[in-house]
Parts: structure tokens; C-alpha cells; sequence
């Protein structure tokens, strides 16, 4: 964050406070092992009764991978995310194209862009029942999907056998979103691509709209 | 008293199972060509401290639909208890 | 039939009792002899390769902590330090591959750790049998997933290693580990710090089992009932979420400066934390087993003495400290117990509660262990084995043919398979992670780089292991050099068979000798290390496996080389191709020999190439650089060529014939490619460095041109080399 | 004829359990400080068509042993079978 001119505060588990900040992530990392299923110890730390408040107050809630997996698991978000279909871990850089400007990471991102942007799970395949499958695509929540470096969704270019491909939701009112690849590890050109950066731009002016 | 239970935690049915298809990828390698359906879920044995078997009983159901299982994928069952011996 | 005595059944000769009954002057306990025989292990007290290991060159410049730690330190400028460490865990892997991974893991991240470092990446070069077994498969599978489900979920990138097959390790398969941190030179926790009497041995992370005591365990079997067997756990379960947490706790600790000591609590547990601190600040201990946090109820005290149970530290607090530090491990979720404390004299006394159960003088235990000169025999086999040389035999395959089966073999092809299976971004510094020569990671805070490479020559090494060793430090510099870092100083893993062989402690001196000598020429101290014996079944050892791994040190990461070529610059060849297929991937795939001598090394002419590149890479001369090591130069080549997705068109034409100038693995060797403008510039260093460059081409197009013997395209290659290993590995 | 049967794989007694302890340490954030000892394992069910129920729980005794558990570090225990209608 701090290389696009944001500030980043650190929030510690255990406590009650959100430090009045303006927009919340919640960070990838393995969240007590991912144990039992991902993020499903983590959901019940203290400080997700504030997350949840800050999200029903309209809060910007960016959940990426681990933290992704702890709004679902927390309600908070759509659907489910169990083990890759190849049943190992995966680390590499894939493409994701952007299906909705609803959210505070796509706000200022065109709907088609293709991103580049690395993944690293071991449990990123997002499932949801057939209904709610419906109702995901049906009222377009579906934020990010993996797809090819030109923007073609098939199998082939779906690492972790998601359903529809999909690689990001948000909620109804399009405050919440989680995703599983990580834009926070593709802003330093040093370290490789940068396709996280548009969307970390668009998480800034986003929070800062709403000052 | 205490007593323990076990919980099962399986995928709910229509959701695809990795686990459960490589597993059943890996079984005609081993000579074995007439299983099917392997799903792969959890099970987790816990000792629960409670007054009566009905108010044990009640936690862990309240414990499997909270913490243990996920319902938007899982469906869990509790295997009767069993007291320990203190 | 008489039972065996109680020391021979620790594992302790009669020689070995007689001087522990010398040290104490009284028949030892069972609780001591317990202690005698864990810390008088081989594993511990390094009795067999002592004497050798101290003919390593361990000093330099910038060496702040050699062997003999828990982890070796380095000082790379700006205040800060790095210290790294490898080991072996082989013999666990080889029982249950994931958990051995993964403790394997956890256990190299803690010595480091211990240093007061934080971890920042973690290398895994790993040697299995040929994936043409299922059981090797199951093994490469397991222990993949150990290291990645360790290592991604505790924080750690894996940026590097290698996988290597032979068939002497279907029954052993050799798995080590390296982990490389950093530190603040002022915040390192080092035995150089002072420790006071009276200050408390204060026990934190995870509780105590009867988990790795399977050594002492006869102890038990002679005390305890039937049946108590069923709770020994043979098998350690790694737990990354305490050992993040550990991890934390102790980065805070350090950062807070309450540390006088820090241990992490390894091999022979207890003992050997408690032995060593007390030894190395030349004092004594006193300590109570009942503060012990146990895992399962009653163990006995030599079980709580030895256990390996994971995840467990052991700090020296001064008394003014310890409230502080209790309440960082408490909010890090951690338990803690303070055992006792440190005392005038020499004695480590044990009590559990009020009864004394050992009383020995720590030194005895920590650095007073046999040393053996164990007897060495060069194997008679060698010779005849070193005089059938591959180079000359008539070869009869096509040169694609011979290409695509070196390139697509399992030593060659690319190695993606597993490294996808690791997090290498985590903590966001990897410049360059696996698939390159050498791993770049950079310092947080600098413009510089951490250059990290393993390496490991079996097959030389079977065939002449002073070559093999020296070899492994060669090429290990020559990865780290390709990026344009400086060599600095190496850690080691040495695999080997049983030491009371001589044939196989021959192969052990010859290592030792070779590794140092490189050392020394290339000015790598060696800084720490493991040595691994008994990987063997039947008395068929592994090859000698010198594991080597590197830290290089680039001043500035902007000026990074990388392996990839890029289209429209000018290739060259540097260094010299001699006739040498011994040991050589061609030979082994191709001819099916795995016979004559490696290559000749000069380490001189090695330095010089080093230099070389450092030097081009300061001037932002090259576009591309990677060594030539397995396969030789045509691998070096295509695998330029598949990095870049760049085709090129080179000519190797010489007096050589195709398969030497193609496949010899000569050492001192390298592919670079430079702007045409530049080529000239190139060419001049190259003559004032005194290392012999040949233009072979230009780089681009689709196809890989050797004019005159054949092509093929960038996408074929790439395919040979990207699915050999998952092809195998589906079975 | 189609027999259903559950595997159940449990962690052998000693061994750490880390997911065990990681959830009895969650517990008592949410409430329930009156919990011990858990433990978890796997649940797998699965599908074998075999001539009789014995031949089918034998063969399912035998992939238990050899590729749904690792002998070194679990014990397993198969639940009753089920005839699955056709
Ligand atoms: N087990 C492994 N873990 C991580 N990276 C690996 C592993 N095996 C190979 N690699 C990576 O693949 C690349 C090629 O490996 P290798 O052929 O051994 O390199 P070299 O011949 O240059 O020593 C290196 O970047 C190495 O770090
Ligand atoms: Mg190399």
C-alpha cells in the first residue's frame, strides 16, 4: 500500500479496535494452519465482530486469499473454497480478467481488463451450491475470473479448478470482496508483473472517497 | 462426567470432491476396478465435560453447525457417545 | 540367552561406558546413560567426521559465527547479518515423507532462529531413486508437499534446491534443507553473549512427548509393561501453526534484546539444549523436569531428558527479564516453564522435584565426546570403475535424439513440478525465485541481494569424491556468480553410508578434503554444516553426496543477470571444452554408463570465470548468463532459449566430435549473451580475466539452431523439458 | 451387489495432533472451555460392488491398510456396510 501513498496499520487478532481506519484487509498467511478448513478458526478471532460491523456499516472488506477464504467462512461472502483440484499447492502467476467495477478494488478498473497477477494456495477452489451458483452469476457477483493472457476463460487456463472460473466474489452492495490471488505481491516492478496495482490504486481512492 | 464424541464431516452430495476422485484415480492402478463414489470428509473425536449426555450432546451439535462444518458445502452426523471414565 | 548390557543397547560401546564411569567417577544412572548415549551419538557428537571437519577452512572476512552454532553467520554491510544453516532428514522422510519434510522444516527454520535471525528463505536439495518406481514417486510426492505445507504455511519462501535421481537412493532417499535469515549484527543472539549466574533456563512452545526417543526408548521397554510401545511415537508431526508462533515470540524477544541465550531443542532434546548452553557460557545448570509441560502424562525423567518433540526453544533469561519475556510467550499463545537456572561450577543437575535424577558436568556432555580416526580404504572397486571412460566409445544415436533424451531426463528437465508447489513470493523480496541459477532475495532495506544456490555432485562423487565435493563448491559459486553476486560462504549437507566402513569413511575424508580445498581456493569459508552417515541398506551406501549450499552477496539487485535470452544479442561460450563424458548426464542416459573420471576442476580458471561475470554484470554488459553443469552445453543453451521463450542459431563446429562439444560436462563454463554492440567489450575482459570465450551465435527466432546437426523449436523444447517430470510422476 | 462402506482414519494415539490442538485452542474464545483431546482424522466413504458383503469388506480392509492410511502414523476402523440399492 504504502508504495501507491497509502498507509498501512497493522491490527492484531485478539483486539476489538479497528483504529478508525477507512478501508480493511484482510491478508493471505495460513490463519491458525488452516487447520480443520481454511479461515474457519481465524472467522471467530474478536476482531472479526468489528470487521463484520465495519462491513454492514458499508466499509470497504477486501479479503484476499486467506482472507477471502475467512469471509466466506464468516458469511460475509458467498460460496466456499476446498482444496485445488490437483490436490497440491500452487504458486505461479496467472491472469484474471475483471467482471465488475462493483467493488473497491474494481471501481476504477474496466470490466475485460486482464490482470497478471500471482496465486499461491494449496485450497483456492471456490464451490457454492447450484443455487447459489446461480445467484452469484445472476446478480453479478462474480469480481474476478482466471482466464488466459488474452482474456479467454477456459480449463486450461483455470488453475485450481474453480467453479465458472471464478476467482473473486463481493456481496450484494458491493462493499465486500474477497479474491485468491494475491495484487499485493504484483505492485514492485522489481519482483515481477504489476497487475495488482490498479486495483490497489482503486482500494485507495475508494477509501479515501468515502472520508 | 465426560464424554466423547465423534463427528463426521462430509461434503454435501453434487459438490465435486478432489480428494475423493484421486483417490478413486489411484485404486485400478492397485488392482482394484469396482469402487466408486469415494468421498473424502473429516472425522473429529472430542471429550466433552458436561453434566448429562443430552447437554453434551447439544454442544457438540452446536459446536458441528458452527465451528466444525461449513454448511454451505458440508453436512456433519455425531456418532453416539461414549462416557470416559474420569 | 544373556540379555545385551544396558549401554550396548543405548548404542554405547564399552569403551565409551568406561569413560563416562572415568567422568563421574560412579556407575552412571539410567538416566544419565541415557543422556551419555544421545549426546555421544553420532548425530550429535560428530565422532566419526571431527577430525576431518576441522581441517575446514571456517574463517574470512565477514564470517562472524563459524561452525559450531546453531547456524553460521555472515556480516553482508549495512549492520546487518545473515546466518544459514542446512540438514539432513532423510531417515524420517524415508518412514513417513510428509512429516519428515516438514519437521525437517521446522527444524533447520529454528536453528536459525536461535541465531535471533529471521528466517527469509529456505532452499531443498533432494535426491531420490529413478520415478520409474512407484515408492520413489510416493516419496518425491510426500516430501514435496511436506516441505511446501511447512514451509508456505509458516511464512517462509522456498526460492530454491534441486532434485536429483539415482538408484542408490530408492532405498535412502537423502533429503536436506537449508534456511537462510537476517538479523541486525547488534540484535544477534550469538554464544559470544554474556551469561549471568542465577539467570533463569526459561522452556517455551510446545509441550513434551515421547515423541523421537526411539534410540533410549530400550530403556522403557525394559521398565515399562507390554504394550507401552503403542504410545512411542515413532513419527514426529510437524505443527507450522506453533511454529509460526514460535517464530513471532522470538523475533520479539531478540528485537526486545531479553535473550542472553537462545536454543532451539533438536536432537537429543533437553540434554543437548540444556548441556550446550550451560558448556558454552562455561558454567552449570540446574534444572527441575517437573516444570516440564507434558504432552501425555507420566513420562519418565530420561524420556523428558531426550525427547524431540518440535517446537520447543530454550532461553536464557536474566532474572530482571523474565516476567517481560513470560508475557511475550503468553501473548504469542505460547506456554512456558522456567526449569531451573544457570550456577558456578560445571555440573548440569537434574531433579525431578526433590530427587536428584542426573548430576554430570555439562562439558562432558557437549564437548567432550569420543573422536574416532576411524579406518579409511579406498574402495577396490574405484579404480577399474574410474579407468572405463565413456568419452571414446562410438556413439551411434542421432544428435536430436541424444538432445532430447539428455534434456528430458529426470536430472535435466525442468524441476517446475515441485518448485509450483512452494510459496517462493511470501514476504515479498523474491527477486528471482526457483528456476534460475541461483535464487535472488533481497535485503529488506537495501539495494542488495542475497544470491542462493545448493548443489550436490553424486555421481561425480562416486566416482572420484574429493572431485565430486570440490565439484559441488564449484558449481554452487558458479550459480550464485551467473547473477553477478560475489560467492561469500557456504553451508553443507554431508549424505554418506556407515562411517564404520572404511571404504565409506574414505569416501567421507575425500569429500572433506575436496570440499575445503575449494573452499579455500574460492574463498568461501565454511560456516556449518550436518553430516548425515548411515544412509544405507545392505550395505549399499548412496553415492557420496557432498550437499553444498551457497550465499552470494549482489550490491545491487538492479544490476541482476538472468538465465533467459532475449532476441538479437550475440552468444559466447566461456571457459574450455575438453573431451570429459566420465560422470556425465550423456554418458548415463545415452551410453548407460555411469563410469570414468569427472571432470578435470581448475580452480583458478573457475575464480577467473566468477570474476568475469561480476565484473560484466557491474558494467550492465550482459543480457543473459547461465552456467553449463548437467547435460552440458547444449542443455545451458536450451535452457536460455525456453527461460526467454527465444529461439537461437549457434555453430559448435571444432575438432571436437558433436557428442563431446554438445555433452561434456568440463567445468568453469558458461552461456552469456551480450548487445552486438558490446561484443567487442565482452571479448576484451574476457582476455584481460584470462578466460577463453568462443562467439557460438545470435539469439532469436523460434527454433534452436546447432548448424549443422539439427533444430528444433523453442515450444518442442520446452515441452521435452517441461513435462518429463509430471509425465513420471503421473506413472 | 453394492455395499457402502465408511473408513474411518484416526491419528494414532501419541502422535500430535496439530489441527486437535489448534481447535481445543480455539474453543474457549467461543465459549466452550469444557473440551479435551480432540482429535482429527479422516472420514471416507465409498462404493464397492462385489458378490458378497464379506469379500467386499475384506477388500476394503485391504485398501484401508494400504493406501487410505499410512500404518506408521494412523489406525483405521471401517464402519459398518450398507447395501446400496442398484
Ligand atoms: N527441490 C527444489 N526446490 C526448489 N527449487 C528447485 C528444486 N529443484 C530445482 N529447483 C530449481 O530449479 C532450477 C534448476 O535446478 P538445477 O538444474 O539443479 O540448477 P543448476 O543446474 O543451475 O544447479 C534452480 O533454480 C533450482 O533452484
Ligand atoms: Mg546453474
Amino acid at each position: 500500500m504504502e508504495l501507491l501513498g497509502g498507509r498501512g496499520v497493522p491490527l492484531w487478532h485478539a483486539e476489538r479496535d479497528l483504529a478508525g481506519v477507512d478501508a480493511v484487509i484482510l491478508p493471505g498467511g495460513f490463519s491458525y494452519g488452516d487447520y480443520l478448513r481454511c479461515g474457519a478458526i481465524a472467522r471467530f478471532a474478536p476482531i472479526m465482530e468489528e470487521v463484520v460491523r465495519f462491513a454492514a456499516a458499508g466499509g470497504p472488506v477486501v479479503g484476499i486469499c486467506n482472507g477471502f477464504q475467512i469471509l466466506c467462512e464468516a458469511g460475509l461472502l458467498p460460496g466456499a473454497l476446498i482444496r485445488n483440484r490437483s490436490l497440491r499447492f500452487i504458486c505461479r502467476v496467472v491472469h484474471v480478467r475483471v467482471e465488475s467495477s462493483r467493488s473497491p478494488l474494481t471501481e476504477g478498473v474496466a470490466v475485460g481488463e486482464v490482470l497478471e497477477i500471482p496465486i499461491k494456495h494449496g485450497e483456492g477452489q471456490f464451490v457454492a451450491g447450484e443455487e447459489d451458483l446461480a445467484r452469484i452469476e445472476g446478480e453479478g457477483l462474480v469480481v474476478f475470473r482466471y482466464c488466459g493472457p488474452d482474456g479467454t476463460v477456459d480449463d486450461e487456463h483455470n488453475p485450481n479448478g474453480s467453479a465458472h472460473a471464478i476467482a473473486g466474489v463481493r456481496n450484494e452492495a458491493g462493499n465486500v470482496v474477497g479474491l485468491m490471488p494475491h495484487p499485493e505481491h504484483a505492485v514492485d516492478p522489481d519482483l515481477g508483473p504489476t497487475g495488482g496495482q490498479p486495483l490497489l490504486a482503486s482500494l485507495l481512492q475508494h477509501a479515501l472517497a468515502r472520508v | 462426567m465426560k464424554h466423547r464424541f465423534e463427528v463426521l464431516v462430509t461434503l454435501r452430495p453434487g459438490l465435486l470432491d478432489p480428494q475423493g476422485k484421486a483417490i478413486e484415480g489411484a485404486l485400478p492402478a492397485m488392482g482394484w476396478t469396482n469402487v466408486r463414489d469415494v468421498r473424502v470428509g473429516k472425522h473429529i473425536a472430542l471429550t466433552v465435560e458436561a453434566d448429562s449426555v443430552e447437554a453434551a450432546r447439544a454442544q457438540v451439535e452446536e459446536m458441528a453447525r458452527r465451528l466444525l462444518s461449513n454448511p454451505v458445502i458440508e453436512d456433519y452426523r455425531i456418532l453416539d457417545a461414549r462416557e470416559v471414565p474420569a | 540367552m544373556p540379555e545385551e548390557p544396558l549401554h550396548r543397547a543405548l548404542g554405547l560401546t564399552d569403551d565409551e561406558l568406561e569413560r563416562i564411569r572415568a567422568i563421574l567417577g560412579r556407575e552412571p544412572n539410567r538416566n544419565e546413560l541415557a543422556m551419555f548415549s544421545v549426546m555421544w551419538s553420532e548425530h550429535c557428537s560428530y565422532k566419526s567426521s571431527k577430525v576431518h571437519l576441522r581441517t575446514l577452512p571456517t574463517e574470512g572476512p565477514g564470517v562472524l559465527v563459524g561452525p559450531g552454532q546453531d547456524a553460521g553467520v555472515v556480516d553482508v554491510g549495512d549492520g546487518l547479518a545473515v546466518a544459514f544453516k542446512m540438514e539432513s532428514h532423510s531417515h524420517p522422510s524415508a518412514i513417513e515423507p510428509y512429516q519428515g519434510a516438514a519437521t525437517g522444516v521446522g527444524g533447520i527454520i529454528r536453528d536459525v532462529i536461535s541465531m535471533g535471525a529471521r528466517p527469509i528463505a529456505l532452499l531443498d536439495p533432494l535426491y531420490f531413486g529413478p520415478l520409474t518406481e512407484e515408492r520413489n514417486r510416493w516419496l518425491l510426492e510426500g516430501v514435496v508437499a511436506g516441505i511446501g505445507g511447512y514451509g508456505n504455511c509458516i511464512g517462509v519462501p522456498t526460492v530454491g534446491g534441486e532434485v536429483k535421481f539415482a538408484p542408490p537412493h530408492t532405498t535412502n532417499p537423502t533429503i536436506n534443507v537449508m534456511c537462510v535469515g537476517i538479523a541486525p549484527v547488534e540484535r544477534l543472539v550469538t554464544a559470544a553473549r554474556t551469561v549471568h549466574e542465577g539467570s533463569y533456563l526459561v522452556l517455551f512452545g510446545a509441550a513434551t512427548g515421547r515423541d523421537g526417543i526411539g534410540g533410549v526408548s530400550v530403556l522403557a521397554s525394559r521398565t515399562l509393561e507390554e504394550g507401552a510401545e503403542e504410545s512411542r511415537p515413532s513419527v514426529q508431526i510437524g505443527d507450522p501453526f506453533a511454529g509460526k508462533l514460535l517464530l513471532e515470540a522470538c523475533m520479539e524477544l531478540a528485537e526486545r534484546g531479553l535473550l542472553e541465550g537462545l536454543q532451539d531443542l533438536g536432537g537429543a532434546g533437553l540434554t543437548c539444549a540444556t548441556s550446550e548452553s550451560a558448556a558454552r557460557a562455561r558454567m552449570g545448570a540446574e534444572i527441575d523436569l517437573e516444570t516440564v509441560p507434558l504432552r501425555a502424562p507420566d513420562l519418565e525423567p530420561f524420556e523428558i531428558l531426550t525427547s524431540e518433540s518440535q517446537e520447543r526453544m530454550l532461553a536464557i533469561v536474566a532474572p530482571e527479564h523474565l516476567e517481560e519475556v513470560r508475557a511475550v510467550c503468553a501473548r504469542w499463545g505460547l506456554a512456558s516453564a522456567v526449569l531451573g537456572r544457570m550456577v558456578a561450577g560445571d555440573r548440569l543437575r537434574v531433579r525431578m522435584g526433590d530427587v536428584v535424577v542426573a548430576d554430570v558436568p555439562a562439558r562432558s556432555l557437549a564437548d567432550e565426546g569420543p573422536v574416532y580416526h576411524r579406518p579409511l580404504e579406498e574402495p577396490g572397486w574405484l579404480a577399474a570403475l574410474r579407468e572405463d571412460d565413456p568419452t571414446f566409445t562410438t556413439v551411434t544415436v542421432e544428435p536430436l535424439e541424444a538432445f532430447r533424451a539428455v534434456l528430458g531426463s529426470p536430472n535435466v528437465a525442468s524441476k517446475r513440478w515441485v518448485w509450483e508447489q512452494y510459496d517462493h513470493l511470501v514476504q515479498g523480496n523474491t527477486l528471482a525465485g526457483p528456476g534460475g541459477d541461483a535464487a535472488l532475495v533481497r535485503v529488506p532495506g537495501t539495494m542488495k541481494a542475497l544470491a542462493l544456490a545448493t548443489d550436490a555432485k553424486g555421481r561425480f562423487g562416486y566416482l572420484d569424491p574429493y572431485l565430486g565435493a570440490a565439484h559441488a563448491v564449484a558449481e554452487a559459486a558458479r550459480n550464485v556468480a551467473m547473477t553477478g553476486a560475489r560467492p561469500v560462504a557456504i553451508t553443507n549437507c554431508l549424505n554418506f553410508g556407515n562411517p564404520e566402513r572404511p571404504e565409506v569413511m574414505w569416501q567421507f575424508a575425500e569429500s572433506v578434503r575436496g570440499m575445503g580445498d575449494a573452499c579455500r581456493a574460492l574463498g568461501t569459508p565454511v560456516t556449518g554444516g550436518n553430516v548425515s552417515f548411515y544412509n544405507e541398506s545392505a550395505g549399499s551406501a548412496i553415492w557420496p553426496t557432498a550437499t553444498i549450499g551457497m550465499l552470494g552477496l549482489l550490491e545491487d539487485h538492479r544490476l541482476a543477470v538472468r538465465t533467459a535470452f532475449r532476441p538479437g544479442c550475440v552468444v559466447y561460450l566461456l571457459g574450455e571444452t575438453r573431451p570429459e563424458l566420465g560422470g556425465s548426464e550423456f554418458a548415463e542416459v545415452v551410453l548407460g554408463r555411469v563410469s570414468g573420471r569427472p571432470p578435470v576442476l581448475d580452480l583458478e580458471r573457475e575464480r577467473a570465470l566468477h570474476r568475469l561475470v561480476a565484473e560484466s554484470a557491474r558494467r550492465g554488459l550482459l543480457c543473459s548468463a547461465h552456467d553449463c553443469s548437467d547435460g552440458g552445453l547444449a542443455v545451458a543453451l536450451a535452457e536460455s532459449a525456453i527461460a526467454g521463450g527465444v529461439g537461437f542459431a549457434v555453430s559448435v563446429a571444432g575438432d571436437l566430435p558433436w557428442y563431446v562439444a554438445l555433452f561434456s560436462e568440463s567445468a568453469s563454463r558458461a552461456v552469456v549473451s551480450v548487445e552486438p554492440a558490446r561484443a567487442t567489450e565482452l571479448e576484451d575482459l574476457c582476455g584481460a580475466h584470462g578466460v577463453p570465450c568462443a562467439r557460438l551465435g545470435e539469439t532469436g527466432g523460434p527454433r534452436l539452431v546447432f548448424d549443422g546437426l539439427f533444430e528444433l523449436g523453442v515450444d518442442e523444447a520446452t515441452a521435452i523439458h517441461e513435462e518429463a517430470l509430471p509425465k513420471l510422476l503421473a506413472g
